[in-house]
């Protein structure tokens, strides 16, 4: 992180007192969403064809439209993902977006899946711990993964256990280091 | 054969039609007036607030301010204001977030310089580019954007 | 030597580069006003001195010759590409006085010395010692020779009617009718062998920019590369007077408006038909390498024996001989 | 049978129809293509890096410069995900701008890629032609919000600039003018044997594999799935417009071309309904605190971009910078399936596919 960032940061904070307090989200406890049998159905259905420790936590994301999301453990996300493809009543076959995130303590690979039949969606997220992370890669269950893992590869370090053709996708090949991390050093400071 | 034909055809009656290209060496080209061209900057209506060198997407402005020279007035007074060309992205967000229109866009765009140094714009320089400023600013625009300015 | 014999040719020389300046400048003026702009006007009243100051750009340029290149071969090229072009000229007829040789093969002639190009082609292509040269060459003279038999059928359609070889003759046939008329398949097919001739789009393949292999002039810089756009532009020169030759009736004049003399109408002529071939080049995409190769021989070498069948058989009938018996 | 080893060839990344900096190292046998790599991030900035040290507000000018044929669907896409988390209402007059600008920004960007794709194929004047109409589009942007190409006209909340007097008579009186010139481009190119011949049957994607590599926009619509996010998931006020989603039957690259020239009528039909139903009052930004601080949590929008689902994935720590931004890039999605289509096809082929996927490489690496 840029090290002037935070001086700037500094003044500005003591030279204005912010006006209002943040106003905090009162903790009514929120009507059920819509979504929540979906997503109970969805969680007992992979429970059921890959095994009950697959699932390790499921939510609602109220802000995307109540997305079904369940965080899946790395050593049974490839099973899951063959399931979640081929079962028919949820065949998501559509990758809309893979994307990941770096939680300072542990890394997430997040996967949103779309099904072209049941126009169904769900969020997917599976979490790698933080030195030589590796997810099972999925290019062989959606081809779209395949540079999408590469590109993950390239900025985050995330190992794709088996994944067909593991290399830097953006950044030159001789490139040192892993530039999306929150760690990262870069090689030479801002001018 | 027909859609060689047709398309020959096309091309003929284009052909009679007159050029559409503007012929902008010898006939200036005009802008409209909300152009976003080099800033114009006015140092007494500027209250060394910092509000666009934080705005500024790529860090290009840097300015200093001093205290005022006469005591009775509190407040500071702009003493040097630079706007680094090399990277400025002229995305108009430093004019939209300055209270008092202390920097303005103009119209000119004709920006290239034959040295690098060139395109470090001081505060005199930004003070003389006062041709086809742009008109239409913050303060009389009716719906005001977010940002610092106030009514 | 009677000086006559040796003004002559140089006369036409500069009057041929006079056109390929022109021709250059109008071409671009032409396609600028198609696409509603106004062309080169930079350079002279109305850009006239555009061409000229491009020649004196690529004379001033400096002449690489690539280091693993076959000197001699890389030389020699643009000669050979551009000699036969010019020698090609000799036999054309402009108007009954104004022509060099009363050669008696005269289109056999053209043809023959017109292929010796492609072998100038080839060398340029192989000389340059560059993978994309040697491709651009091959393909341009697998381009030139598959095209040169529907353009030398197309012709004997003429031949037939007309009995003999010699283009004066072939335009005096031409007085009351011009060939065009009853040898339109011929014309059509001849035309568009020659497009692909002179390399012209829809049959550019060689130098197709936006294509992966870019032409076997490639590797040619300052006046070697504007010798092979010269040898490109007097083609168009002698493709375009020896159409107007063949099909359009040399110096005649139409509906019988002798009054004016003929040059001025085999220049009208001759315009008209590198206007079309301006015109068409800014209008046509390009054709892919393997249809090119299937359309010559499979349509246009058809289209061109059906056109002898059809002179042939029309000779014979009663009423149409004259038109086909001159 | 005579040994012919195959030949290497790099196509770029200096190349007139890569579409930008894309590097295809092609490894050919004669004319046919064996196998081809793309190799990309020659134009790779770290947008999402800098996003992380900028707040929602600066991020704007950067998201113009992704995919800069059509800059507004890119600031919208951001600006959308942004809203969607805060639970922001948008005014309606700024709703109806947005549509009005992110229309005719796609009308633009069809335009950009018909006349650049007759380039590739060979026809120099439709290029002119497409230019010459999109002049037209980038005048009134010009008007708009000051700039012709990175348009930075989108805030949180709302637009920046209201459409100026007259300017709504000027976008009405273009649409007027683009309809009918339609016909000219199809008169010129759809019935041009040469055209229909490099492209009917040639870069064929079955739908099934379409939706393998997760293609979206015409490359998706052209092999039978009508999945256009305008309809399917609608957004701002798409669902108060008539208009139809082109499907093509067989996914050729002819299909490509037609289905592009249809969303850019589809396009005018939305623009002239916008025009018609456009409010004559009302703000133009919402209400949206000085300092927009994001509330916890994360999000995936897609909207539809020209070249497909252009996605926006955020992960805010609450703070006015955000934690994470990742963009879903159609174009990206769109290229993975080159190498695929490639294989067995010939040169002159190449180019053709190319530029019938339409991508844009300052998308591509981001």
């Amino acid at each position: 992180m840029k090290s002037e960032d935070e001086k700037k940061e500094a003044p500005r904070a003591k030279a204005r007192p912010s006006k209002r307090p943040v106003t905090k989200k009162e903790e009514v406890p929120l009507e059920p969403s819509p979504k929540q049998p979906v997503l109970d159905q969805y969680v007992t259905l992979i429970k059921g064809a890959v095994g009950e420790q697959a699932v390790s936590e499921s939510h609602i994301n109220r802000e995307a439209g109540h997305l079904p999301t369940i965080v899946i453990r790395k050593e049974d996300w490839l099973a899951t993902a063959r399931y979640l493809k081929r079962s028919d009543e949820l065949s998501f076959d559509y990758l809309q977006s893979l994307a990941g995130v770096d939680y300072a303590s542990y890394f997430e690979v997040v996967y949103v899946l779309l099904s072209m039949s049941t126009l169904q969606k769900v969020m997917i997220k599976v979490k790698a711990e933080r030195e030589e992370a590796s997810v099972p890669s999925v290019s062989d269950v959606w081809a779209a993964a395949n540079w999408n893992e590469r590109e993950i590869f390239d900025l985050f370090g995330i190992e794709f256990t088996d994944h067909p053709h593991l290399k830097r996708i953006l950044l030159p090949d001789n490139w040192v280091g892993y530039p999306l991390r929150k760690d990262y050093e870069p090689l030479d400071k801002e001018v | 054969m027909r859609g060689l034909v047709k398309g020959l055809g096309i091309t003929l009656k284009n052909m009679t039609k007159p050029s559409v290209t503007h012929r902008y060496p010898d006939v200036p080209l005009p802008m409209p007036d909300r152009f976003r061209g080099i800033q114009y900057f006015d140092p007494d209506l500027c209250i060394v607030c910092n509000q666009c060198v934080r705005i500024c997407p790529t860090d290009c402005i840097t300015l200093t301010g001093k205290k005022h020279p006469d005591p009775e007035k509190k407040g500071k007074v702009i003493d040097t204001y630079d706007i680094n060309f090399e990277i400025c992205i002229l995305c108009d967000l430093c004019t939209e977030v300055c209270p008092t229109e202390a920097i303005v866009m103009t119209n000119n765009y004709e920006l290239a310089v034959y040295s690098r140094d060139d395109l470090f714009k001081n505060m005199e320089w930004l003070h003389q580019n006062d041709e086809n400023v742009r008109k239409e600013n913050n303060l009389n625009k009716p719906n005001l954007a977010p940002g610092g300015n106030k009514k | 030597m009677n000086p006559v014999l040796v003004m002559g040719p140089i006369l036409l020389l500069f009057v041929v580069l006079g056109f390929v300046t022109m021709a250059i400048l109008f071409e671009r003026k032409v396609i600028g006003w198609i696409q509603m702009r106004p062309g080169p006007n930079r350079v002279g009243p109305w850009g006239i001195l555009q061409t000229v100051a491009d020649v004196l750009k690529l004379l001033i340029k400096e002449d690489i010759i690539p280091s693993k290149a076959d000197k001699p071969l890389f030389k020699l090229a643009p000669a050979i590409a551009f000699i036969p072009a010019f020698a090609v000229l000799a036999v054309i007829p402009f108007t009954e006085s104004l022509q060099f040789s009363q050669f008696a093969v005269g289109i056999l002639y053209y043809l023959a010395v017109s292929s010796i190009t492609i072998i100038g082609i080839l060398m340029g292509g192989w000389a340059s010692n560059n993978k994309y040269a040697l491709l651009g060459a091959m393909r341009s003279a697998a381009q030139m020779i598959s095209y040169e038999i529907p353009l030398v059928m197309s012709v004997v359609g003429i031949i037939l009617s007309v009995g003999s070889l010699n283009l004066v003759e072939i335009v005096e046939a031409q007085k009351q009718v011009w060939f065009i008329f009853p040898q339109f398949l011929g014309f059509a097919v001849f035309f568009i062998a020659s497009l692909s001739e002179l390399n012209r789009t829809p049959f550019d393949l060689p130098e197709a920019e936006s294509e992966l292999v870019a032409g076997y002039h490639v590797e040619y810089t300052g006046f070697r590369f504007a010798f092979f756009m010269l040898s490109e532009y007097v083609y168009v020169f002698a493709m375009a007077s020896l159409t107007t030759v063949l099909f359009l009736g040399g110096w005649n004049a139409p509906f019988g408006l002798t009054m004016i003399p003929g040059i001025v109408w085999f220049v009208l002529k001759f315009l008209l038909i590198v206007f079309s071939l301006f015109w068409i080049r800014a209008t046509m995409p390009r054709v892919r390498v393997d249809q090119l190769m299937e359309f010559a021989w499979k349509v246009l070498l058809p289209v061109a024996l059906f056109n002898i069948l059809l002179t042939a058989v029309l000779q014979e009938v009663p009423y149409l001989d004259f038109l086909y018996r001159l | 049978m005579l040994r012919t080893e195959e030949m290497l060839l790099n196509v770029g990344p200096q190349h007139p129809s890569t579409h930008g900096v894309l590097r295809l190292v092609v490894k050919i046998d004669g004319e046919r293509i064996v196998e081809v790599e793309p190799v990309i991030g020659y134009l790779h900035r770290g947008t999402e890096k800098l996003a992380e040290d900028l707040n929602y507000t600066q991020i704007i000018p950067y998201t113009d410069r992704m995919d800069y044929l059509s800059a507004m669907t890119n600031n919208y896409a951001l600006v959308h995900a942004v809203e969607k988390m805060m639970g922001l209402e948008i005014p309606e007059r700024a709703d109806y701008l947005r549509v009005i600008v992110m229309e005719l920004n796609r009308i633009a960007s069809h335009l950009v890629w018909m006349g650049t794709y007759l380039l590739d194929i060979g026809a120099m004047s439709p290029f002119l032609y497409a230019f010459r109409d999109r002049e037209q589009i980038l005048s009134l942007f010009n008007e708009l919000c000051g700039a012709r190409l990175t348009y930075n006209y989108m805030r949180v909340g709302g637009v920046k600039w209201d459409a100026p007097p007259g300017w709504i008579e000027k976008a009405d009186a273009f649409v007027d003018y683009l309809l009918p010139q339609m016909d000219e481009y199809h008169g010129l190119i759809t019935g041009n044997e040469i055209f229909v011949r490099r492209t009917k049957g040639i870069g064929i994607v079955s739908q099934e594999l379409a939706i393998q590599y997760a293609l979206s926009g015409a490359n998706l619509r052209v092999s039978g799935s009508d999945w256009d996010l305008r309809k399917k998931e609608p957004y701002s006020l798409y669902d108060r417009f008539q208009f139809d989603v082109p499907v093509g039957k067989n996914g050729d690259l002819y299909d490509k071309y037609l289905c592009r020239m249809q969303e850019i009528v589809e396009s005018l039909k939305i623009v002239k309904q916008a025009i018609d139903q456009f409010p004559e009052k009302g703000t133009i930004m919402g209400k949206v605190p000085r300092v927009l601080r994001v509330p916890e949590g994360e999000i995936y929008t897609g909207i539809e971009s020209p070249r497909g689902e252009l996605g926006c994935h955020i992960v805010s720590k609450g703070k006015d910078k955000p934690w994470r931004l990742k963009f879903r890039r159609p174009s990206f999605y769109n290229l993975q399936i080159l190498p695929t289509l490639l294989v067995g096809e010939s040169i002159s082929n190449l180019v053709a596919i190319l530029g019938g996927i339409d991508i844009v490489l300052g998308e591509v690496d981001c």
